[in-house]
């Protein structure tokens, strides 16, 4: 077996004559923290839309742990143990956090359609979902409706039901956009916490986040891959400083 | 057993006549408050009131739903109804009459076309007054080959009473040695637009159009041969029109149009005498044949329960249906006619050409009279309709 | 018990009283189509109170479960649970078609294919006069006898055959609710693309409850069928398709009890208004447009909100 | 700068359905100025920005805008006022072409940016000017957002986190933006998640907690103040 | 003669022309229901009932005030219109938070008030109205003869179709309203008065309806059902060209009468069913419709 989790080779995608992403190489190694970054509409969101097949690619293969996976469906991919969360928020709002994360655990052990059987037979997931929602942070609000929670407290809810799958790639799109920097904290723990035993790939701009985190970073600009390699080497790159970074965002 | 709404009868005589009709739709003006107005005519004329009588005159409107007429009728036949009439709608009236069965009452249908309520669908309870498919066809069919129309062609709307219509006028055409050049299908409803019928038909060269629909379609066919000139080359037949259509097309369109009516207000002087009583009840609508015959249905009923004379087994369907039966019918709207043994009404068809309109004198003046066809020759013999009242 | 709620426990106590005493104080007739509707209705209901979605061809598999269900008993002179059955199966066979096409799709336009798959089989029941009697329709359907021996000619007979179909057919939508299958429906309707990346395979279980509902519509289909004896062209009709939204509405979207208290409105609506004659659809129409614009929860909804249960 | 106020802000209430959003809000733009709104996620500054607006289901209190009350005025009433709105979501409409965005505002009063001033200040839009709305990146985007309420001669600018999820470069492209914008006479009421960055472009800020202004602190006194950040952000 | 499959040549060129004149009623009809449908999210489904409004209004102006058909066909779109607007203030706009089912309900219950109400005043034959005598008479085309009120109703559709299409798509106005359609709030906050605006939109989505009512008029059987038996082609011409589209609703109203005058030559049976099978094949296909935009 490679070392790469994930590879994918010339992914490319096209809304009505306009390319969004180009022949872009991806390969994510075992155990890593790899970031995507790049400009606003960069093709990062499309990527993560492509890779997890919530989008057909127009050309292009994907492979997740050496097997294709180019022709699954997006449930397909998630089976398979690749997992990702939105850039806004998503849960199940008028479902308690437990319930969220029950839903998950449910599918992880089975997935079923038994119509037939009483919700009670969820009962038995309680231990395992307060176990996940006390490792994000969360065990004060189990019994709390999801809509009800904080934007921060939602993302770390969402990050629970994705742990909840035991996902082997974990594909986070800004995990902390939109945050106080006291919840960004959080989050960057949360990740730091989690990433054992696992990969995740993130979108994210926030530079503190993604220099403190990623093993490993590739650019992205106007679909296509614009540099790769870890943060010291990216931030140096002329392209890159001139296509996202800016001059002066040291003091950003 | 359920409550058992058995009829609280008082010591007189009293009735109950139920009027089922379309109330609300398309059929409104062909029975709807028109048709209660000459229920409740009857009931004075027979003289309810001076012979002891107390008649109810209730109304439902049966939506063009047959479950709703059912269960209409079951109330109805269950609060003590004694006979329910009118019901046009094919689909409705059959329903109806297998409820009239089950409770065994009165039934007389005056509205719905279907001959096969007088078919394999019959049953002693039920007649069926006024006219039917078979009846339309020999009339309009039969008498316009005799008049020189050999070739039809047919704009038949794709549903059972349509296809009815046209099987049967077809027939009639092809036995008095006429032939049919061509006949479309339309979907019905949901056809406003016959446009496309119109010129298939126009270049079919048929001398005839034959129309197998009815209502706005009717309406709709006509006023479009018009635009497309259709009627300066053929004869217009309509295989169903009522007075009521007409004065809906206007007579600029509707003029020259030949159609079938087993009464018209103006054809004598009974005629004139009886819509002359019955207009002040119907303001705005003259009645056409299936509103007389809820006169003449109700006036025969009222005459057969006081012949009886025994309430009791007036309140028998089928033992009031056969005494209706046995008796002759004799009314200013039809004037002297009978029921056969199949619970179909005998009367005579009659066929109309629309005037044109420098012809007409007076208000809803609109018909002048072709041709008579004798009841016994304008309704199917009874041995081929397959009745089992009569096998039996 | 059974996942209901204390509130909801009660009401179905109650509810079941009353079926039990109704026929002896109102009309079975009347009672039994009540029954009927509200199983089509519940159907109805949970394609749009769970998945959100509103179907506007139920009378496809209402309609062609009565057919299937009258023609089992009319002419091949099987018995009447077979019948019903017969008709069940029939609509959730035309369900597992109709559903495999309409899923995909969303709001307005699942709407529409629904509409426009509906008006295929009313196509085809206008054009068979052979199997559908056309617009005549199958008349004098015969009641037959319960497994070969008990006959359902007396209303009370049909009536408990009836109560007893309904009460199954609610225990088992409420079930299917509040089962584990249940659960995920709900997140789908919560957020499908969650639900997705999640793993789950969204489109089939919208599928399933498409097949349900289309199921107990085919059901309350045949048994309408034995009740009125008749099945028509109205049946498969848009107009019945309506009907049961505006049942599921009236009732309260959502609501365990809302698809029978809806039924038992329209249909008393169809009975009582019918003496109103000329009015008939113009107050038909000012209720719709009152139940838009004050009840919008429906009875049992506005009901449950003032007491704050959940029924 | 001018000490007259521009905009003064008391007590506002706000309330979506049932849950109460603003406590009694106190605030003040004066003329010329730029001032934040800084909070937490939730502490209710979007809707602060909608509720002068007239943007939210229920509102109460007063908003005098330049001597005039609006607490019960109408959104458009607000709009035609002179008050420019920039929301959080940026709200460019993907039915119109860039140049239909920009020219969709009704012009309110007099002294408005030109269009051949605007496109000098954002060559992108001049160029994209046939593309649709949503077509351009996030960063361009943006600027259309804060371009097309300049050119309506709207004297006080509400800007909703103008930066939020915006590439570095683009941050600072907006920044020096910003800068020229006030440098032209506009009065800004900003909106910001993005501590830094509002630092370098305020005169004041006021410190948001659960829908009510807990602190106001000069620009100049930031330093000085950084225990009340501190506690009030986490910063 | 030419045959082409079977089928005269000049027969169908005549089914073309007159798959046209149909279509124009649909595209008509479905251009106010896409406006309405755009700006307010409402389908409309009272837009056949006020059609057939439309259509007495005609033949109450000749009827009671003597006012023939050319002033009839400005003057009757204006009272539909102002119709439209107490409707939408009355009634409409309590709709506009809710689900888009309950604008359905609404709508739906109103279609049935007004044809109830419609009913009871003039019954259900309807009455009589003739066009103006200067379009009487046919056209020679040599392929067919063509009435000349149904050419003057193409032209008619097709230069309001037109004008409807170019003040949506190419003015300030048009701007305004598809801005207000994805974002009314904030277009609101810009200074427009967006309610005035709704409400002046579904007037002008209605006044179409009762123009193309005085179109049918006298082409048609002036009845209380003469919409109900239009509106579900109508709403099968609007989902296939896309929820909302204004070109989409014209240009498969048009294409829509085509093929549908096409199955009225090889087989009329099917001509209604045409356009859902049309339909189902087209959301099958493209889920947003023909010019829809992808949700
Ligand atoms: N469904 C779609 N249809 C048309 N264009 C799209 C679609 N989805 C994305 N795009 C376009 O593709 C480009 C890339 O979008 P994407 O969302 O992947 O950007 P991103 O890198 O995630 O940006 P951001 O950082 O702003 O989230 C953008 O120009 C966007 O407008
Ligand atoms: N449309 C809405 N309906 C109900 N509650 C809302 C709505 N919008 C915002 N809220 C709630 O109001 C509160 C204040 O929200 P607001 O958007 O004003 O916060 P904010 O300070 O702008 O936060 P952020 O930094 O995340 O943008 C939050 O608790 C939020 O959940
Ligand atoms: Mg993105
Ligand atoms: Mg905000």
């Amino acid at each position: 077996m490679s070392d790469y989790v994930l590879e994918a080779q010339g992914l490319s995608k096209g809304f009505r004559g306009f390319m969004a992403v180009q022949g872009v190489d991806l390969n994510v190694e075992n155990g890593s923290i790899h970031a995507l970054i790049g400009p606003n509409g960069a093709g990062k969101t499309t990527c993560f839309n492509l890779l997890t097949k919530f989008l057909q690619p127009s050309a292009g293969r994907i492979a997740f742990e050496g097997q294709d996976i180019t022709q699954l469906s997006p449930a397909g991919v998630a089976r398979r143990g690749m997992v990702r969360s939105f850039q806004i928020s998503a849960v199940f709002g008028h479902m308690t956090a437990l319930e969220n994360v029950r839903i998950a655990l449910a599918r992880a052990r089975g997935g079923n359609f038994d119509f037939w059987r009483g919700e009670r037979v969820l009962i038995r997931f309680n231990d395992r979902a307060l176990a996940l929602l006390d490792d994000v942070g969360l065990s004060d609000s189990a019994g709390v409706p999801a809509v009800a929670l904080s934007y921060g407290r939602k993302r770390a809810l969402e990050i629970a039901t994705t742990l909840a799958l035991e996902p082997r790639l974990m594909l986070l799109d800004e995990p902390t956009a939109g945050m106080t920097e006291a919840d960004v904290g959080r989050i960057v723990a949360l990740i730091r916490k989690i990433r054992a035993g696992r990969t995740i790939l993130m979108v994210e701009h926030n530079l503190s986040v993604v220099s403190g985190l990623s093993d490993r970073i590739t650019v992205l600009a106007r679909g296509r891959v614009l540099a790769e390699g870890d943060y010291a080497s990216v931030s140096a790159n002329e392209a890159v400083v001139t296509a996202y970074l800016g001059t002066d965002h040291q003091d950003v | 057993a359920s409550f058992p709404l058995t009829r609280a009868r008082a010591a007189g005589k009293s009735l109950k006549i139920a009027v089922i009709s379309d109330f609300s739709g398309p059929y409104r003006d062909d029975g709807g408050p028109t048709s209660v107005a000459c229920v409740k005519q009857a009931v004075a004329d027979f003289g309810a009131k001076q012979k002891g009588y107390d008649v109810t005159v209730l109304k439902g409107d049966h939506q063009n739903k047959p479950d709703v007429g059912v269960g209409l009728a079951r109330q109805f036949y269950d609060q003590g109804v004694d006979l329910v009439i009118d019901v046009p709608n094919t689909a409705v009236a059959l329903a109806i009459q297998g409820v009239a069965h089950d409770k065994n009452r009165a039934f007389i249908d005056s509205g719905a076309a279907g001959s096969s309520l007088t078919g394999k669908f019959c049953n002693a309870q039920s007649i069926h007054w006024t006219y039917d498919t078979y009846m339309l066809a020999q009339s309009t069919g039969g008498a316009m080959v005799k008049a020189g129309g050999k070739t039809w062609f047919f704009i038949t709307a794709n549903y059972a009473f349509g296809h009815l219509l046209h099987d049967q006028t077809a027939a009639v055409v092809k036995q008095h040695g006429g032939k049919v050049l061509g006949n479309v299908n339309y979907p019905f409803p949901q056809t406003t637009d016959f446009s496309s019928f119109l010129i298939q038909a126009q270049s079919s060269g048929a001398q005839v159009l034959g129309l197998a629909n009815a209502g706005a379609d009717t309406v709709n066919s006509v006023k479009q041969a018009h635009q497309f000139g259709l009627n300066k080359k053929m004869k217009i037949a309509g295989l169903l029109v009522f007075l009521n259509d007409v004065h809906g097309m206007g007579l600029e369109i509707a003029q020259d149009l030949i159609l079938t009516e087993s009464f018209y207000w103006n054809l004598n002087d009974r005629t004139r005498a009886f819509t002359k009583r019955v207009l002040p009840r119907t303001p705005n609508n003259y009645p056409s044949m299936g509103q007389a015959g809820c006169y003449s249905g109700t006036l025969h009923f009222l005459k057969t329960v006081h012949e009886m004379n025994n309430m009791k087994a007036a309140a028998n369907g089928a033992e009031l249906v056969a005494a209706m039966k046995k008796m002759p019918t004799d009314d200013d709207a039809f004037g002297k006619a009978y029921i056969r043994a199949d619970g179909r009404f005998m009367c005579d068809a009659f066929l109309f050409r629309v005037k044109k309109p420098g012809e007409s004198k007076i208000p809803w003046d609109y018909y002048t009279l072709l041709e008579t066809t004798p009841a016994a020759k304008a309704f199917m013999p009874m041995a081929i309709e397959g009745c089992p009242l009569v096998k039996a | 018990m059974l996942g209901f709620t204390r509130a909801q426990s009660a009401g179905f106590v109650l509810m079941v009283a009353i079926l039990l005493a109704a026929p002896f104080v109102a009309y079975p007739i009347f009672l039994m189509q009540v029954m009927c509707y509200a199983l089509f209705a519940m159907g109805a209901n949970l394609l749009m109170g769970y998945i959100g979605l509103l179907s506007l061809g139920q009378a496809a598999f209402f309609g062609m479960g009565g057919y299937v269900g009258g023609y089992a008993v009319q002419s091949l002179h099987l018995t009447p649970e077979l019948g019903v059955v017969l008709g069940g199966l029939t609509g959730a066979a035309i369900g597992v078609v109709f559903g495999w096409l309409a899923i995909r799709r969303q709001t307005i336009y699942f709407a529409m294919i629904t509409l426009a798959l509906a008006q295929f089989v009313n196509f085809f029941a206008v054009q068979d006069t052979g199997f559908t009697g056309g617009e005549n329709g199958m008349q004098n359907i015969p009641r037959g006898k319960l497994f070969g021996m008990v006959a359902l000619g007396p209303d009370l007979h049909l009536y408990a055959f009836t109560l007893v179909i309904f009460l199954a057919g609610f225990l088992f939508a409420h079930r299917v609710i509040h089962s584990p299958f249940g659960q995920v429906v709900k997140a789908i309707r919560e957020n499908e693309s969650r639900a997705i990346s999640l793993g789950y395979k969204v489109d089939q279980y919208k599928w399933i409850i498409f097949i349900i509902a289309a199921f107990l519509a085919g059901i309350a289909g045949a048994l309408n069928a034995l009740v009125t004896k008749i099945v028509t062209l109205t049946d498969v009709g848009n107009v019945t398709s309506a009907i049961v939204v505006l049942m599921v509405l009236v009732g309260g979207i959502g609501t365990v009890f809302g698809p029978l208290i809806g039924a038992a409105i329209v249909i008393a609506m169809q009975y009582y208004l019918a003496s109103f004659s000329d009015w008939v659809t113009v107050i038909q129409g000012v209720i719709f447009i009152a139940c838009v614009l004050l009840f919008r929860r429906g009875v049992v909804g506005e009901f449950a909100a003032k007491l704050k249960l959940s029924l | 700068m001018s000490d007259a106020s521009m905009l003064n802000v008391r007590g506002l209430n706000a309330w979506y359905d049932e849950s109460h959003v603003l406590h009694g809000m106190d605030f003040e733009v004066r003329e010329g100025e730029c001032v934040t709104l800084l909070g937490r996620n939730g502490a209710g500054k979007s809707t602060t920005l909608k509720a002068i607006m007239g943007l939210v289901p229920k509102r109460a209190g007063s908003v005098m805008f330049r001597g005039r009350e609006l607490i019960a005025a109408r959104p458009d009433v607000a709009g035609r006022a002179g008050i420019g709105f920039c929301p959080e979501d940026r709200g460019i409409f993907a039915g119109l072409s860039v140049e239909e965005n920009l020219m969709l505002p009704p012009v309110v009063a007099p002294g408005g940016m030109s269009v051949a001033d605007i496109h000098t200040l954002f060559p992108n839009l001049a160029e994209r000017a046939k593309s649709a709305g949503t077509k351009l990146s996030g960063g361009e985007q943006q600027m259309l957002a804060i371009a097309r309420i300049l050119r309506t001669g709207a004297k006080l600018l509400l800007l909703d986190e103008p930066t939020e999820g915006l590439a570095p470069v683009i941050v600072q492209q907006i920044g020096r933006m910003i800068g020229e914008i006030k440098r032209r006479g506009f009065t800004v009421l900003l909106v910001e998640q993005n501590f830094h960055f509002a630092s370098r472009m305020a005169d004041r800020h006021y410190l948001v907690e659960h829908g009510q202004v807990v602190d106001m602190i000069p620009n100049h006194e930031l330093p000085t103040r950084a225990d009340s950040l501190h506690r009030r952000l986490g910063i | 003669m030419m045959m082409i499959f079977g089928k005269p040549a000049p027969l169908l060129f005549g089914q073309l022309l007159l798959g046209i004149i149909n279509g124009s009623f649909y595209a008509m009809l479905s251009l106010g229901l896409a406006i309405i449908f755009g700006l307010l999210r409402v389908i409309n489904f009272a837009h056949g009932a006020l059609f057939m409004v439309g259509a007495f209004v005609t033949w109450g102006l000749l009827h009671y005030l003597g006012i023939d058909y050319w002033v009839a066909l400005f003057a009757a779109p204006l009272i539909v219109g102002a119709f439209g607007l107490l409707l939408e203030r009355g009634l409409i706009r309590f709709t506009y938070k809710l689900d888009i089912l309950y604008g359905l309900l609404l709508t739906f219950g109103l279609a049935l008030v007004l044809e109830g109400l419609f009913t009871n005043g003039f019954g259900s034959s309807g009455v009589s109205y003739n066009g103006p005598d200067i379009l009487s008479g046919t056209l020679d085309l040599g392929f067919m003869f063509l009435p000349v009120y149904r050419g003057f109703v193409i032209v008619a559709a097709a230069l309001v179709c037109f004008a409807v299409w170019f003040t949506i798509e190419r003015t300030r106005l048009g701007a305004l309203l598809r801005a207000a359609t994805e974002n009314p709030s904030l277009v609101q906050a810009f200074g427009v008065n967006v309610p005035r605006l709704v409400a002046l939109t579904f007037a002008g989505g209605v006044a179409l309806a009762g123009f193309a009512g005085v179109l049918a008029a006298p082409l048609y059987s002036v009845n209380p059902n003469m919409g109900s038996d239009l509106i579900n082609t109508v709403f099968a011409v609007v989902v296939i060209g896309g929820m909302g589209s204004i070109g989409g609703a014209i240009l498969t109203g048009f294409g829509l009468g085509v093929i549908q005058g096409f199955t009225e030559v090889f087989y009329p049976p099917a001509s209604s069913v045409v356009v859902f099978a049309v339909m189902a094949i087209v959301l099958l296909a493209r889920p947003a419709g023909l010019f829809g935009k992808a949700a």
